[in-house]
């Protein structure tokens, strides 16, 4: 039931994904980014999404497209603002789409506290900025910290640098980025790879997203 | 006729999906690795580290920095990785294993989970990661005797143990009988060597049929 | 200031340690103990010690050794009971030895915790338990939570398979069990390896503990 | 004479101690490094995911995968090691990291720091990685000129501009002074071009002399 489903095509992998989804998507940058799942989803015509993602899109490809089609109601994302996130910027103006702004390191740890079951947990970041405003806080010797929550996904697409048949990956240098947590925090989650090897072929030491967290593998 | 800790662990095993990751708990539930067909995908995590586990490590195979949540030496299988502690109790805690296998003291109808502490006064405490299995499989399956030595019943309408887990039980495996803990009551899937009736008075929770 | 010491010996590698000091002992029975470190404490000889280790000592040496010289004060672990954990089983049945009992993966989560800046995180386990009791709950989403906070190290010893000269440490098997996590939590990390080796060696790929969290490193 | 952003890039390089873990903020911070002495054992961390970064990639070394925070090519040196974002993250807020640089809009006399909004209505806010980093890091250097393009004033009594992080910085480095916030107010540890009295006068910030 929960063996990984090697697919003939991004279409494929994407296939399902319902309207109203929470879809996070891996990346930082181009290093990690998803580019060809995006691409298939674009087609698949999934809407009214969610968009987790470190950044809002660049250019006019890729999360920048999908935004530009008006699928996307909300970014959670640390750094919309780009010098290239046009489409981004013009959607937010145009009160088209909706932003919650969360730092970097939050936005991690609060898909990592999904993955691992924790239901809530106390963070020191952002303390006495604008993006803890009404959020809970608490002192824990001596220290402030605010509470935040988890980010579950429906959906994970991920980028990663090969996949065994089982679905157990390993990424390339930077990135590797927010796929191992993105793949622990999505429902399901689909990753495209540049290559699929043989199970037994990737040595046990040095996999990062064990096959548990895989449902969907593509190779691109 | 009652089945032997074997056939129970044949029953498990026969109700575990292809492909499904599992824990089987130390003790009795590591039998139900030998009932689990080659074919079916069927991955073992073990908490201290580690998803698709072999079986047991026999002569030149022995490793010792390889070994299983009961530490004995386990062997690796194509496809295996490595994680740390925090990792591998976060994929639990999380709800990543479809399936753990527990041993247990008591069971109760609503599914609670007694199997870490006897209660007695001079007894050590030592729970290992007992309660972190009961809370994160997305099924918790319990093999055991149904009576203990003294002929006490182990699946009770309260557990007087100390509790490893609330409501966390899905299905019980043992000896007589095997039971669906549902919204609905207690549900016997079926018997061996006694009667549903004979089983009912025996027990003081309130069983239901499967239909 | 931060550069790691290759020590000569494993005398020169626990030197220092204070009496009162929180240990925090890798291993998951003989995997991954720092069995030679432990040794080498005894000899050094601090006392009043707090020692966090999954067990509590098995037969008379290692950390059973340590016990019995009456150097520990308290034991936080998950599974102190076993079948050859005579020493800790004497002590605490005379009411010498302090005991705190911790669900095997929340004392994980907790040194993590430490090492990772959170001030405190609610967890589903032990819920309605023992072990809960007196803790705080909170219910997130429909679910129960016990609120745990870190459990952080003045010192930590572990065993790792390889390090380089950088302190980037790799390990073998099972034997990573609370290697990794123990070193972000420990404020002092001392490690005994198999084998030190040039730096370069380690692909980059797979160091499992970063140079940063390693203080002292010592071949054994 | 006032220093140029070299200058404060070299100034700050030497504040930075033999075998320190660093992380250098986008834009000016970056040019600290090219000031950190080859041999002195300082590592570089980018806080999407590497420890050991190396120098910017030129011609066949740029590598798509290899990157840092500010999204520039760059290149491993030996002993690197990679990890995904909650790792990284986790080591910067568990205080893992000897020093951060980064850049300011505003400091204030206590040490806040504000460096990631200008608070203007219609700015799309944006944060990326500076909150994290501002909390984390045992020392928090901020590299800035003193005074912004309208002459007003950038270390500041209160910050004006919304908040990165509460009584964070450690020191300041512009192209006039440094200064280091300490419990006991504002201390001007070298001045450049301009007497510690014009300083005095050109900031609502009481200062006091380095002894």
């Amino acid at each position: 039931m929960s063996a990984v489903k090697i697919c003939d095509s991004t279409a494929e992998a994407v296939d399902g994904i319902a309207d109203g989804s929470t879809v996070l998507i891996g990346g930082f940058g181009l290093a990690g980014m998803p580019v060809q799942l995006i691409d298939a989803l674009i087609e698949q015509g999934a809407t009214d999404l969610t968009v987790v993602s470190n950044n809002a899109g660049n250019g006019d490809t890729g999360l920048a497209a999908l935004l530009a089609k008006g699928r996307v109601r909300k970014v959670i994302c640390s750094f919309p603002r780009q010098s290239d996130s046009w489409v981004f910027d013009g959607l937010f103006r145009a009160g088209k789409i909706e932003l919650e702004v969360v730092p970097q390191g939050n936005l991690a740890e609060r898909m990592r506290a999904a993955g691992a079951g924790i239901g809530a947990f106390y963070c020191p970041t952002a303390v006495g900025t604008p993006l803890a405003e009404g959020k809970e806080t608490r002192e824990i010797d001596g220290r402030t910290y605010v509470l935040e929550y988890p980010i579950k996904g429906d959906v994970a697409l991920i980028g990663a640098h090969r996949s065994d048949r089982m679905g157990n990956l390993v990424y390339r240098k930077t990135a590797r980025n927010f796929g191992p947590v993105m793949a622990t925090a999505g429902r399901q989650v689909i990753a495209q790879v540049s290559e699929v090897v043989d199970t037994g072929v990737l040595d046990p030491e040095v996999i990062v997203t064990p096959s548990i967290y895989v449902d969907r593998v593509v190779a691109v | 006729m009652s089945l032997n800790k074997h056939e129970m662990a044949a029953l498990v095993a026969r109700d575990i999906e292809a492909g499904s990751f599992v824990n089987l708990g130390i003790g009795q539930p590591t039998l139900v690795a030998d009932h689990l067909p080659a074919d079916a995908g069927i991955v073992l995590h073990t908490e201290n580290g580690m998803l698709n586990m072999g079986p047991a490590a026999v002569g030149e195979q022995i490793d010792p920095d390889l070994i299983n949540a009961g530490k004995v030496p386990v062997t690796e299988l194509p496809g295996s990785a490595y994680f740390h502690h925090a990792d591998s109790f976060a994929m639990m805690r999380g709800g990543h294993l479809d399936v753990c296998v527990l041993g247990a003291f008591q069971v109760s109808a609503r599914g609670d989970l007694a199997n870490w502490h006897t209660g007695e006064p001079d007894a050590i405490p030592a729970v290992g990661g007992a309660m972190d299995l009961a809370v994160g499989a997305k099924s918790v399956y319990v093999m055991m005797t149904l009576f203990a030595k003294d002929g006490t019943p182990k699946l009770v309408p309260e557990c007087t143990y100390p509790l490893t887990g609330l409501g966390c039980v899905n299905r019980v495996y043992t000896d007589l009988a095997t039971f669906a803990i549902t919204a609905g009551g207690v549900v016997v899937r079926e018997t061996f060597g006694i009667s549903f009736d004979e089983l009912s008075s025996r027990l003081a929770v309130p069983l239901r049929e499967a239909e």
